[in-house]
């Protein structure tokens, strides 16, 4: 077994797992929902940081350098507008 | 720390991110999920800093403090009826960051990690994806703004325009990924990738951005999980796909509320935003109100139900309704507000803008629970919105035919507020307005709130 | 990435799938549904082929062939049995 | 076949696997989904032929055919009320298999594939859970089927044999982790292990096996998990995960579903059902009955409820409550089932009993739809049931407070077939057959169901 097909194996679980864990969400927490969604898609700074950090050359730095910048801004971004909207849905 | 440690905490990151995501979707523990969701992304990323042999420190701190900064600014000092236009730019950024990861290793070690063809291909995918993530979601950015037209742009020979890129873009991709990755060729695949980007969202009609945010939500998710192919980071891949289904789902979820399907929305239907067809009044008549008349109106009911729509955001007019709901509520009247799946510009739109404004979440009612309050209701003030109060939309072969709204005409009076007779989104005309038990105090959406607010006090 | 601890990730989201998927099954489908999961795992059917055909040894090719009844007996008689019980649920 | 459409198709039978379980879950689907799984395993057989390198074909071929043989024989000639034994046996034998294949391959190589520890390791966990789901399986096998005593066993030192018992399989397990598999420690491992899972067992009642049963096929899949983890196969992690995680869900909702928790039935609340409680009948006086008079009863009623319970099952008596019902159907009477959740030895017994007889399915009501109708009824039948019908469960401090009943006691008159006043399940004594409007009929449920019915005939 490649690593590349055991790659194939959890991204279909994932894939499945995400079907799965979103079902009904009310109107309201569409957008909440989408924003967080959206922080965590900033994973790829996972992937920024190993590529500016591992020396690979001027380009790979420069590249990786402004993916680490953009990444960054998603999640961190990404997580605190998602709390800021949240907080306001408080029941009286 | 002992490699397995590494990759226990990496496998914790992926359940919690699956956690936080669950939890996100429910209303009491959404909150939490986003905590889950923030905690797995520290946890991935202390690991990954602790663990690989970093060697540019520099670089990579300065990065990060920049980016955290500028999110931070962003995020605190963004206004409550920007945020689809936020989420857009911050999605953009997500799929530009994955585009320039997959770019970035091809660069620098040629075929990455694993076998030819699929690191190959996964690639040039991130690329691809990712790129167009970035472009569309600044073309969003830029209809919800305003500095783009709202309407869809059409133009001579788009079809064959459309192809011509569609195959360019192919070959080009399943040439990179053969193993020619000479950086003409990514420039190339990259500048078409992001010509993409525009030409996909420049046709769909400004007001159905938030959807096409959601679905580049999608996409940038499907980016970040080819990033993690090329690198070979399960962590990537696993949280890219969850947010690529989830994102999927979620677009299909905002469709629904709006009664159209993706197709509808990715080819247009009725224009967009900018489409204002003249109101047809015929020999139709309103009757007109002043704010006078209508604050002994809603002082003297005892039930009011408001419904606010997208001119109570254009107007910023949340802390005024606040206000006049105050009031009204000292003077006994029962007050409540009827929110429709799609009132506004975004889902939750309404939601969001009376939060701002401290208005306690109970006294925002669903539509379904509200519908059959009507018959009792007093008084309908109709703030703002137009679509979701047409009555249209139970005729048959009306633009917005099947669209569940909010039955106002069955109060006992309705009072309309907004400036004109012009029609709102579907760039339809609306009956409600010429009806008996209906008045119109027209009126900015702000103006008129204070306003009405001074008399009741007066009273 | 050792090829063990990709592994891993796919148990882990596999389990989340499994959690996921099940969730208020009326009464009356416990039994079968049950009998199904059990003829799921019988997958031990596929290692079973794997010990006893790549001719690892005497030993091997014993217990390897017993696994493979054993499995073989679960995996068609789960199957058959839980269809056998399906049938049953008919609707006039 | 290159390799990587052999890849493709194990990662397709994962999928299908998933849908398959999904689909199981729902009584529309349940069939078809019963068939994915069942596609997707074929599936991943079918791959393992014919992409490994397969040396001795006599034998495996041999021992498939075999295999398939007495599966199909079983699975066609069994009893549908000795499902919960068979399902038991299958069982078994999935989990026997998970160890022999550990087993065979720490034989083979001494520590296969992967790294150390973990390969090891997960060797040693294969065997040691599959043994237990293997010989625990057969003890529950033993007391569905009557060849071991249903109620608790309990011994002298129990306790401290069982911490030994665990303290020195932990250590065997460790042992060979560590990489000793010499024969001699297997054996040993194997042994305990075998030990141990019938000593978790032996102390359950009888009546609990379905939910042992349904544990230990969540283990099963965990035990196909931890071969899949030595032989470096995804598709048994896979596979042995979702029937793991499903296996522990269902265990949760069969014990919710008769108001019990996991660790209640693991160490025993009311005894088994070999506990036969003398009936304290005090002062208080039954009414008996006869065939003759129930059948006028019943002729005359407008609607009746059958209670069908565990006592039909033993009597096998559906056909005749089949017959009965059409006969009374036939004159007008309209007649339903009421199904308790709990009714008989295991989860959904009495609807897979009455499907066997074709009773139509819509004719079988939930409780909670049946409850509400009981007053507006004029002859409750219970035929074998006692538990379910024990009004004792709605006082405070009985064994069975707080489980939900049928509320037959509120019927206009109620007709209990049984062959005497002694207890169920739960041993405790049924106040409802003391009551004003209650007639005993004592008789086998199958004769006193024929004879009803012969006497309806003849009115
Ligand atoms: N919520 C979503 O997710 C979403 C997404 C995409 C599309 N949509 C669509 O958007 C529409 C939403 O319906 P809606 O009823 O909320 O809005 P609408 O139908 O677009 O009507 C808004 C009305 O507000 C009035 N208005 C604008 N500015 C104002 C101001 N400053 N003061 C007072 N009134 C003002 C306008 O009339 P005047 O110009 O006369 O003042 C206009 O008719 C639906 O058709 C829905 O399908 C919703
Ligand atoms: N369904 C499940 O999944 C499950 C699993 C485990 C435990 N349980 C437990 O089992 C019980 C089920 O309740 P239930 O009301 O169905 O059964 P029950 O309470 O066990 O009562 C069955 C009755 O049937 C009578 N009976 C036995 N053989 C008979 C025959 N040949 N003809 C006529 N009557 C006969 C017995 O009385 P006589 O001896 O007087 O005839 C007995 O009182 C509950 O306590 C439940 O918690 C259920």
């Amino acid at each position: 077994m490649g690593e590349w097909i055991l790659g194939l194996y959890v991204f279909v679980l994932a894939m499945l797992v995400g079907f799965e864990v979103i079902t009904k969400v009310p109107p309201t927490l569409h957008t909440p929902l989408m924003s967080g969604a959206n922080a965590i898609s900033g994973i790829s700074l996972i992937g920024a940081i190993l590529v500016t950090g591992s020396d690979g050359g001027q380009w790979a730095t420069i590249l990786g350098g402004i993916a680490v910048v953009l990444a960054t801004v998603n999640v961190v971004g990404g997580f605190l507008v998602t709390d800021r909207m949240l907080r306001m849905f408080r029941r009286d | 720390m002992p490699p397995y440690v590494m990759d226990l905490a990496y496998v914790l990151s992926a359940a919690l991110f699956v956690f936080g995501l669950k939890k996100l979707g429910s209303p009491a523990t959404a909150r939490f999920g986003n905590a889950l969701a923030a905690s797995a992304m520290l946890i991935a990323v202390a690991v990954t800093l602790l663990d690989r042999s970093i060697l540019t420190w520099g670089t990579l701190a300065g990065a990060m403090v920049l980016g955290a900064l500028i999110g931070t600014v962003l995020a605190r000092t963004v206004q409550m009826t920007s945020m689809p236009e936020l989420v857009g730019v911050f999605n953009g950024f997500g799929g530009g960051a994955s585009a320039l990861v997959a770019l970035a290793e091809l660069f620098r070690v040629g075929v990455p990690g694993a076998t030819g063809i699929a690191a190959g291909g996964s690639a040039s995918i991130g690329v691809l994806v990712g790129a167009v993530t970035f472009s569309g979601s600044f073309i969003a950015f830029g209809k919800l703004r305003g500095f783009i037209t709202g309407a869809p742009v059409v133009y001579p020979f788009q079809r064959t325009l459309n192809a011509l890129l569609f195959v360019s873009i192919l070959g080009a991709t399943v040439w990179v990924a053969l193993g020619n990755h000479d950086p003409t060729t990514l420039l190339i695949l990259c500048g078409l990738s992001l010509l993409l980007g525009v030409l996909l969202v420049l046709p769909i009609g400004g007001a159905d951005m938030p959807v096409v945010v959601s679905l580049l939500n999608s996409y940038s998710g499907l980016a970040a999980s080819a990033a993690g192919f090329v690198l070979g980071n399960p962590i990537l891949i696993i949280a890219g796909a969850l947010v690529g289904a989830a994102g999927l789902i979620l677009t299909n979820l905002m469709c629904r509320a709006m009664n159209r399907s993706l197709t509808n929305v990715a080819f247009g239907a009725f224009g967009g935003t900018g489409v204002a067809v003249a109101a047809d009044a015929g020999d139709r008549t309103v009757r007109r109100t002043n704010a006078e008349e209508g604050a002994m109106l809603l002082a003297y009911a005892s039930s009011v139900v408001i419904v606010p729509g997208y001119g109570l955001a254009v107007a910023q007019a949340q802390h005024e309704v606040k206000k006049l709901t105050d009031l009204l509520k000292a003077r006994g009247v029962k007050v409540t507000f009827a929110i429709h799946p799609v009132a506004g510009r975004m889902p939750g739109h309404m939601n969001v803008l009376l939060a701002e404004a401290d208005v306690p979440y109970d006294l925002l009612l669903d539509m379904d629970d509200v519908n059959p309050e009507f018959p009792r209701t007093d008084v309908a003030v109709v703030v703002g919105a137009n679509d979701v109060v047409n009555p249209l939309a139970r005729e048959e072969n009306s633009a917005i035919a099947g669209m569940p709204i909010l039955d106002v005409d069955r109060a006992r009076s309705v009072i309309v507020i907004k400036r004109s007779l012009s029609p709102g989104f579907a760039g339809i005309d609306n009956p409600l307005f010429y009806n008996e038990n209906s008045m119109m105090l027209f009126a900015d959406a702000k103006e008129a709130l204070s306003e009405l607010a001074k008399e009741v006090k007066e009273l």
